[in-house]
């Protein structure tokens, strides 16, 4: 139990003031003022905390009522006197409060001895009134509070000079005192219909039941809900955020959203549902506007301004839909506030180190890695990806709002913070990657590092707590995570320590792992893919020389995310390995030289994605009323749309025709070992993701027809376009990322047939691709990095400087390319058979015409690369690094094995898939596969071919002949010998007649539109954001327009 | 011109919606559960005649700090805001007219007399500390006009300003420990209902709170007075005892 | 006539002549009076709303504690002072109302005071440099 | 009676003033006839048996305001041009 | 299975199939190119020609090699053709000839034909000839077009007799030429001709070797018994194809003469066509492909959806 002697809330207001009025006594310029700032506001940050902590403790979290202390003034009883509370709920938000004020206090410490003793008197006067909104119990006294805040901001304001704040803080008084006159005449109405001022007594006085108290109510709740800034009366609290300090911004936007946010938390129980339906609908408006109009700015204040105004927007949605949401309200209400505030805090913290306010001036972060650590964890955070709160509100939330069947709410929900990422990601790219050359550097001495830090931290902590209390996700294994930040840790070793480090934890971690999932065969698969692919992935790694900073705790993240998804109990916890995943494989992609715009939409198509597969999973959730994996069987609630999106969000990672736009660059401009995990690696796990949706859809349900026809589809066309894109890439890296698109399309197709035969080759190619395109990768980047460049037709002629590296391409293209007798044939044999006893015949056939365009990619790329014309440059290059070499070969081998007993990998996969698919199996006799159709024996045709091959050399050998090398211009060529290599060495623009016959089919129309659909966002974004013209009279005019529509709208609607 | 017509469309609308509360608006008959129990019990509880007072001093204290507050908070805001800052070049000082000068001469302490009474006995009849500490407030004003140049010590004001809040916070805890809560006036005994020593702390603290209001709006004022004082403006010391 | 509805109307008519003053005046001064006259108007509209016809003033004095007398001798029950005088809370909440708004008036002057300082026009479109 | 009068004929010379304070193209028109305003408001405060209101309209409304408005409008008028 | 014998014996045969297929290809080659020149008027050479020509190369002494995949090109195309021989049941009916056909089915043998395309293409590659990889270049892409409908074509085959298998085709194409698949599925058998001419080579698809273009395009460098090779296996090859085509078309073969019959007249099919028309561009060719063909071949599955 909380001592009231000692924590007495009042406190809070009797010492604060008492602080700010003794200030009085100072003069400026001494350090007095400032010690007592940060003295007063610990002790409101003890204060909260000892509350905190005694409701943590009870385990009252989420329960109203007993537990909260009541404080009475005055010596009397409420409604006589005002009466404060101190629940959970105030708890909570005061010590958000309070520390944000201890913080930034700090941070503002410098500011403030400047402006002297009463600009110190006045930021302990701001954070008292904000506590003071947070307590008290009265609606007048509210009012008085929030009087007391928006002075004091108004006042704030102006500790930054200028005209723009001079006229931000101008506008921002006139709109408060807009606000307040209706603020008022709702507080007296409310008193004359009521006959009280105290809240918990209007709310037994039952104010709808009377005309004049629902007209109350409209005035409290619209002017409480202007002061939450909702879109489109919110210019000033724009301007606000970009032109005050960024100090007294970081305030607002973390501790007077979250003020606000209550205060129409406390008045909301007075009203009736149209007022929540009110606030919900007003919250979606904020949401969906603020973020769109976010889309076109470029100012990184402004932009935070839009941001937090949108984040409010979904408090709002929230607080609207308090009903639904039931006892988890407060809980997700909790995860957004603190990570919007905590993260906002952070980024206008570190806007105010900046000297620049364009969001490229950001890139000046990167000369300080702490900070652009802690802006990435602020944006991670917004955008609600794991391990933040926000994470698992942004879950409850999607899962509650459609559980009561509120689809277009979490639609709207998901779309406005899809724009949010948009805009967040840009600016994140921009900091990761604009030249910052000219850019100064960030001004961050301790006192204004240490805030953003303890808010990073803070960030975590929350999320880590947010996830502990989350049923579903209690028991979930935090040992991976805790690796990665050991890694993150050691950081500064030399990358070879990191990556034996790395290599021995994913080791230990499969061996740990193996007895798990002995038995499952699917899993079994695929964790061998992710792992294995890791291990191998980090034996490569040991070419590197230096520190690799940064490059290992996310490596470890994405596979971490991986294992996480072959683990997971519930679909909390794949959704969250996805996430995991996606932060991962985002921050290795865009580690490349020019890879911004790729990792950008890398990254969009990653978010879109993952908010389609949460509100797919929701749906699922919602019908079968469990979030267990066994959710996803037998959908209920509009199973067609469940499963549709939940197939749209995994298609984003295994990069299908419309959605594949990110990968080609993405892929193209990755580093050698980060191409091998991203897309050996990473993609299947879309595949994984495929698989599971599938298996729990079935085939019976009516639905599934049109969404496997499309599915097919989708995939044919992935293989063919990804294909013939492939055949007219210069650069080996992105002729390869093309090839994966089509590859993967191949799989899709597969597992859309729905059938034995499809699942045999989606699983199986899952597997080769893994081995074929790891070796592709590998040597391929391995190659360009010791070249330094990706283009093919600089390099030929290697075979001379790198056999080993030839033959492994040739092993690995000759599979990719199905020509027997290499596995490959077996993929290209059971899809003939699947086609035929599936009856598929067009997608089959495209597919198949797919294959043999595959060919002319390939071809090119061994041909180009390693044959014609050494170049001159090439003539000392050596063979590719020993470690890329190590992990290619025993692929090489896996290969091999498979290929002469093809069985090991069909029969048990088959037997497998029997369970599922009982008809249309393969009957094996030793290498021997029979089918209804026809028969397939790998070991023979590999002793055949084997045995022709060596015979005709055989034969070759007995003529006998001398063989003379010859140098290398040696050649029938009129009569000449060439100069200089590169003018016969026909390479640029291989298939020019190709592209030319049928180059139509890759005209980037799916580019263009996605280019059209941004645009349009854009066009419509500046057209509206007009509406905010600077001046503040239309603004006020704004605000009252606002009042009257909503007021009408609502008359109406009554 | 299409600003005002869209204006005034707006405020048609607004209009509207007030005349739908007017609609709705029933005048009351009886006073309702709060107001009735102040007027039943305001009396013996609090011990002031003025049932305003009461209410703002001990019922609704915490508005009334609030208040206090706000005022504090403009004036500390416009004392680093309205900076005085160094005019270049002098200008000549109109010099008052000697009718006004001998008024204020004259007229100056019954203000002050008068301020002082309203705010002691506010909790009697009608007026208390704002209404007090205003009319003071309007006697410097009365001061500045007649002599712009006769800087009010911002210091000794300051430090009035600063002590009285601090006393009245101060005694707002101690009824924590002593009464019933947090500015409850029961700290010290009732007294003889209608008398000037009655209602407990209730007359303290509306003289605290006058104190505060009077010299925080003079603050206010010198703010605004001393942005348009040409310099820095000499304030002899002994011209700081006549003024307050 | 009931005094309480005719205030109200009249606070309602005074602030919509004060928000005209707001939304049309490009004056910084005169958007400043037009709020102010919006404020009085609001404080108007409080009183009026705890004003109940043909009541005195919430003071205890001598005076009111005859007229209880009275009353309760005609009524031949106890006296009730309940009975005679106006709420007085909403006159508390107008008190503190008011202060307020001369605080935040002279904040808003303060403003104006600076913002011409940096630009010499008290025109408030001149200070739209920061929008979208 | 009179009393109904007296608070219809002030509500009526508030509203004309309050219209004055609006639209006058004087500044110091303006400024004056905001505080007569709250001059009258505090009349009818009185009226209202709120004495205590009265009071402190009287003084801060019609006073203090007043006294402030004019010192800023001086302030700006030394300092410069102005409409 | 239809295995049989020891393995020894079974290579002995495969030896044989071999032989008299390279037989029935030079003596072939010959009377075309006897064909060919009576066609323009001109005597020509002896048929016996290319057994002459293969001979020379192979004796002759001296080799000039440009790197290992040089060399192995000319062997990968060899493993080539003779496996195809040896995967396709030649004679229907007799264990003997089906050789190797056992280890795999029609699919195995539409995919093989891409191994020797492939070592050819890198052999050629190697040489650091231009004009071998501009052959080349032009040669996938006109064969990948070709295969389109060619595709289709070998898909209606198998979707008509539900089976891979081209002995189970050949059995169900026996008794009587109206069981043929050419009488029972016409528009396949349409499609596949046309397809066959992008794959033999000859005007107007011969663009890929395109004499007094670029020398003879992708074997280029190759000369003496790399030549020799390369000859045995264009001798090989295209029968090897001409026998699929029988198998899959025209009833198969019953015998060696029923064998040789159908692909000569098969073979020159190819030679009629390419004396009549002029060369195609590639991009030309490719756009061919995609059009009549294309369609006769998605018309024949949609047929067969229907039927």
């Amino acid at each position: 139990m909380v001592d009231q002697l000692f924590f007495n809330p009042i406190y809070i207001i009797g010492i604060g003031l008492a602080a700010a009025f003794f200030l009085g006594f100072f003069h400026r310029g001494t350090l007095a003022p400032r010690i007592i700032m940060v003295a007063v506001t610990a002790a409101f940050t003890i204060i909260s905390l000892a509350w905190m902590q005694a409701f943590l403790l009870q385990g009252q979290t989420a329960e109203h009522g007993q537990a909260a202390a009541q404080v009475f003034t005055a010596g009397f009883q409420p409604p006589f006197s005002i009466n404060l509370r101190m629940g959970a709920e105030e708890a909570f938000l005061t010590l958000l409060i309070n520390i944000s004020g201890l913080l930034g206090g700090i941070y503002l410490l410098d500011t403030l001895k400047k402006m002297g003793s009463h600009a110190v008197s006045v930021f302990i006067i701001l954070i008292m009134g904000m506590n003071g909104i947070i307590m008290t119990r009265d609606i007048f006294n509210l009012f008085v509070f929030m009087e007391i805040v928006s002075i004091a901001v108004a006042g704030l304001i102006v500790l930054q000079k200028e005209t723009n704040s001079l006229a931000a803080g101008f506008k921002y008084m006139i709109a408060a005192g807009i606000i307040s006159v209706f603020l008022l005449l709702g507080i007296i109405l409310a008193y004359a219909v009521g006959g009280s001022l105290n809240i918990d007594f209007l709310t037994a006085a039952d104010l709808p039941g009377a005309k004049a108290g629902m007209i109350a109510l409209f005035f409290l709740v619209i002017a409480l809900l202007l002061e939450l800034k909702p879109f489109p009366a919110n210019g000033w609290a724009l301007d606000v955020y970009d032109a005050a300090p960024a100090g007294v911004s970081a305030i607002l936007a973390a501790a007077g959203s979250a003020a606000a946010y209550y205060a129409l938390v406390k008045i909301l129980p007075l009203g009736s549902s149209s007022h929540y339906t009110l606030v919900a609908a007003a919250g979606a408006v904020t949401f969906l506007g603020s973020n769109l109009l976010g889309l076109k700015q470029h100012r990184g204040r402004r932009l935070l301004g839009y941001s937090s105004v949108g984040q409010v927007g979904l408090l709002l949605i929230i607080l609207g839909f308090s009903e639904v949401l039931g006892a988890q309200r407060d809980y997700i209400a909790a995860g957004i506030i603190l990570s919007h505030s905590l993260a906002k805090a952070i980024l206008f913290w570190l806007a105010g180190m900046l000297k620049q306010d364009g969001l490229e001036a950001w890139a000046a972060l990167r000369k300080k890695p702490i900070l652009l650590i802690l802006f990435g964890s602020a944006v991670f955070a917004l955008v609600g990806f794991p391990p933040f709160p926000s994470f698992f509100a942004k879950w409850e939330l999607i899962l509650l709002l459609n559980g009561g069947r509120f689809y277009l709410w979490s639609a709207v929900i998901l779309g406005a913070s899809f724009l949010e990422a948009v805009y967040l990601f840009r600016w994140f790219g921009y900091a990761l990657k604009m030249d910052n050359e000219k850019l100064a550097e960030p001004e961050a001495p301790l006192f204004r590092l240490l805030p953003p830090i303890v808010f990073g931290i803070l960030l975590y902590g929350a999320g880590w707590y947010m996830g502990s209390i989350l049923e579903g996700f209690a028991n979930f294994s935090y040992i991976p995570l805790a690796f990665i930040l050991f890694l993150a840790l050691i950081d500064r070793l030399p990358a070879w320590i990191k990556n034996t480090v790395s290599i021995a934890g994913v080791t230990f971690y499969i061996i740990d792992l193996y007895p798990r999932l002995e038995g499952d065969l699917l899993r079994l698969i695929f964790a061998g893919i992710f792992l294995i692919g890791a291990v191998l992935t980090l034996l490569s790694g040991y070419y590197y020389k230096g520190r690799r900073a940064g490059f290992y705790p996310l490596a470890l993240t994405m596979f971490a995310g991986l294992a996480v998804l072959i683990e997971a109990a519930n679909l909390l916890e794949f959704f969250y390995g996805w996430e995991l995943m996606t932060i991962g494989s985002y921050f290795l992609l865009i580690r490349g030289k020019k890879s911004m715009p790729h990792g950008y939409s890398y990254m969009l198509f990653s978010v879109g994605g993952s908010f389609a597969m949460l509100f797919g999973f929701s749906l699922a959730a919602a019908g079968a009323g469990s979030i267990a994996m066994s959710a996803l069987t037998g959908v209920t609630v509009l199973p067609m749309l469940a499963y549709s999106l939940m197939l749209v969000g995994f298609l984003t990672k295994t990069a299908s025709v419309g959605l594949h736009i990110w990968l080609p660059g993405a892929h193209g401009e990755a580093v050698a070992d980060i191409h091998f995990m991203a897309s050996a690696i990473l993609l299947k796990a879309g595949v994984f993701g495929l698989i599971t949706v599938l298996l729990g859809m079935g085939a019976e349900a009516s639905y599934t027809g049109p969404i496997l026809f499309v599915l097919g589809w989708i995939g044919a066309l992935s293989a063919l376009l990804g294909n013939i894109s492939a055949s007219f890439q210069e650069s080996a890296k992105r002729l390869l990322a093309w090839s994966s698109i089509g590859q993967l399309g191949y799989i899709v197709f597969g597992l859309a047939t729905m059938s034995h035969l499809g699942w045999l080759i989606a699983i199986s190619y899952s597997v080769t691709h893994f081995l074929y395109k790891g070796i592709l990768f590998l040597v391929i980047g391995g190659i360009a990095l010791k070249l330094g460049t990706p283009y093919m037709y600089k390099m030929g002629g290697l075979i001379k400087r790198m056999p080993f590296s030839f033959l492994a391409v040739l092993i690995a293209i000759i599979t990719l390319s199905g020509v027997p007798p290499l596995v490959g044939f077996a993929a290209k044999w059971i899809t003939y058979n699947l086609i035929i006893s599936e009856g598929i015949y067009y997608q089959g056939f495209i597919v198949l015409i797919s294959g043999i365009v595959a060919f002319l990619y390939l071809f090119r790329m061994i041909y180009t690369m390693f044959l014609g014309q050494l170049k001159d440059n090439l003539r000392t290059v050596r063979e590719i690094n020993i470690w890329f070499l190590i992990p290619v070969y025993l692929l090489l081998a896996a290969i091999m094995v498979l290929s002469f007993f093809p069985n090991m990998l069909l029969r048990p996969v088959g037997e497998m898939l029997s369970g599922y698919f009982p008809d249309g199996a393969i009957a094996w006799t030793g290498t021997l596969g029979t089918t209804r159709l026809g028969y397939y024996d790998g070991g023979a045709i590999m002793y055949v071919i084997g045995g022709i091959f060596v015979a005709a050399l055989l034969f070759f050998f007995s003529l006998r002949k001398r063989t003379q090398q010859v140098k290398q211009f040696n050649i029938f060529y009129s009569g000449e010998a060439p100069s200089r290599p590169e003018l016969s060495h026909f390479s640029y623009n291989f298939f020019a007649h190709y592209q030319k016959a049928i180059g139509v089919l890759t005209l980037p129309l799916v580019t263009n539109f996605w280019n059209w659909l941004s645009g349009i966002l854009h066009g419509t974004a500046d057209f509206f954001r007009r509406i905010y013209t600077g001046n503040g009279q239309t603004y006020a005019y704004h605000l009252v327009l606002y009042i009257v529509v909503v007021f009408f709208l609502q008359r109406g609607g009554m | 011109m299409i600003k005002k017509i869209f204006a005034f469309l707006l405020l048609i609308a607004l209009a509207g919606v007030f005349l739908v509360v007017l609609q709705n608006y029933e005048t009351p008959e009886e006073l309702n559960l709060t107001a009735a129990y102040y007027a039943e019990h305001g009396a013996e509880e609090v011990g002031a005649a003025n049932l305003v007072s009461a209410i703002v001093v001990t019922y609704r204290g915490l508005d009334t700090l609030g208040e206090v507050t706000i005022l504090f908070l403009t004036a500390s805001i416009l004392s680093f805001f309205l900076k005085q800052r160094e005019e270049r070049g002098k200008r000549s000082v109109r010099a008052s007219s000697e009718l006004l000068r001998t008024a204020s001469a004259v007229l100056v302490p019954f203000i002050f007399l008068l301020g002082a009474y309203v705010f002691i006995n506010g909790h009697l009849s009608p007026g208390g500390g704002f209404q007090g500490g205003a009319i003071i407030a309007s006697g410097l004003v009365l001061l500045l006009l007649t002599d712009p140049l006769r800087k009010v010590s911002s210091r000794l004001l300051a430090r009035v300003e600063s002590a009285s809040g601090f006393i009245y916070v101060g005694l707002g805890i101690a009824g924590i420990f002593l009464a019933g809560g947090f500015l409850d006036s029961r700290v010290l005994p009732a007294g003889t209902f209608g008398t000037l020593l009655s209602a407990g702390l209730l007359p303290i603290l509306y003289i605290l709170i006058g104190l505060k209001v009077g010299t925080e709006l003079s603050g206010l004022l010198t703010r605004f007075q001393e942005v348009q004082v040409p310099d820095g403006g000499d304030s002899p010391d002994l011209k700081k005892g006549e003024n307050v | 006539m009931n005094f309480g509805s005719l205030a109200l109307g009249l606070g309602f008519l005074l602030i919509l002549i004060g928000f005209w003053g707001l939304l049309t005046q490009k004056n910084l001064i005169k958007i400043v009076i037009g709020f102010s006259v919006v404020d009085t108007g609001v404080h108007i509209i409080m009183v009026g709303i705890g004003y109940l016809q043909g009541r005195t003033a919430p003071i205890l004095d001598a005076a009111l504690m005859q007229r209880t007398a009275a009353a309760g001798n005609q009524a031949g029950a106890s006296a009730d002072v309940g009975s005679l005088i106006v709420d007085p809370v909403p006159q508390a909440l107008v008190l503190t109302a008011i202060v307020i708004g001369l605080g935040i008036t002279a904040l808003l002057l303060a403003y104006v005071v600076r913002l011409h300082e940096q630009r010499q026009s008290l025109d408030i479109s001149s200070y739209e440099d920061l929008k979208w | 009676m009179i009393n109904s009068i007296l608070f219809v004929v002030l509500a009526l010379l508030a509203l004309s003033s309050a219209i004055t304070a609006v639209l006058a193209k004087n500044l110091v028109t303006s400024i004056l006839a905001a505080g007569f305003v709250s001059l009258l408001a505090s009349v009818i405060y009185l009226l209202l048996s709120a004495p205590d209101v009265a009071m402190t309209e009287a003084a801060i409304g019609s006073g203090l305001s007043t006294i402030i408005f004019f010192y800023v409008l001086n302030k700006v008028r030394r300092s410069g041009r102005h409409d | 299975m239809s295995s049989f014998g020891s393995v020894p014996v079974k290579i002995l045969y495969a030896l044989l199939s071999i032989f008299i297929v390279m037989n029935i290809g030079l003596l072939l080659q010959g009377v075309t190119r006897k064909i060919y020149a009576r066609v323009s008027k001109r005597i020509g050479i002896r048929f016996y020609q290319p057994y002459i020509d293969l001979v020379k190369n192979y004796f002759l002494r001296d080799l000039v090699s440009h790197g290992v995949m040089f060399y192995l090109g000319p062997i990968f195309r060899l493993t080539s053709g003779v496996g195809m021989i040896l995967f396709i049941p030649l004679i229907y009916g007799s264990p003997v000839f089906s050789n190797f056909s056992f280890s795999g089915d029609a699919v195995l043998v539409l995919y093989f034909m891409f191994f020797g395309t492939l070592g050819m293409a890198l052999g050629s590659g190697e040489s650091g000839q231009p004009y071998s990889a501009i052959g080349v270049a032009r040669g996938l892409a006109q064969v990948t077009a070709a295969e389109i409908p060619l595709i289709l074509s070998f898909l209606a085959v198998f979707i008509q007799y539900q089976t891979l298998s081209i002995s189970t085709i050949v059995g169900a194409q026996q008794g009587g030429f109206m069981h043929w698949t050419m009488i029972t599925n016409p528009l396949a058998t349409a499609t596949a001709l046309l397809a066959f001419l992008g794959s033999m080579m000859r005007s107007p698809f011969d663009v890929v070797l395109a004499p007094q273009e670029i020398p003879i395009g992708p074997p280029t460098e190759y000369h003496g018994a790399f030549l020799g090779i390369l000859q045995t296996n264009r001798a090989i090859f295209p029968i090897a194809k001409t026998i699929l085509y029988v198998n899959l078309f025209f009833g198969g073969a019953g015998n060696w003469f029923e064998f040789i019959i159908k692909a000569f007249l098969l073979y020159m099919w190819s030679v009629v066509v390419g004396t009549v028309f002029p060369r195609y561009r590639v991009d030309h060719s490719i756009r061919w492909f995609l059009k009549v063909p294309l369609a006769l071949g998605l018309l024949s599955i949609i047929f067969l959806q229907i039927g």
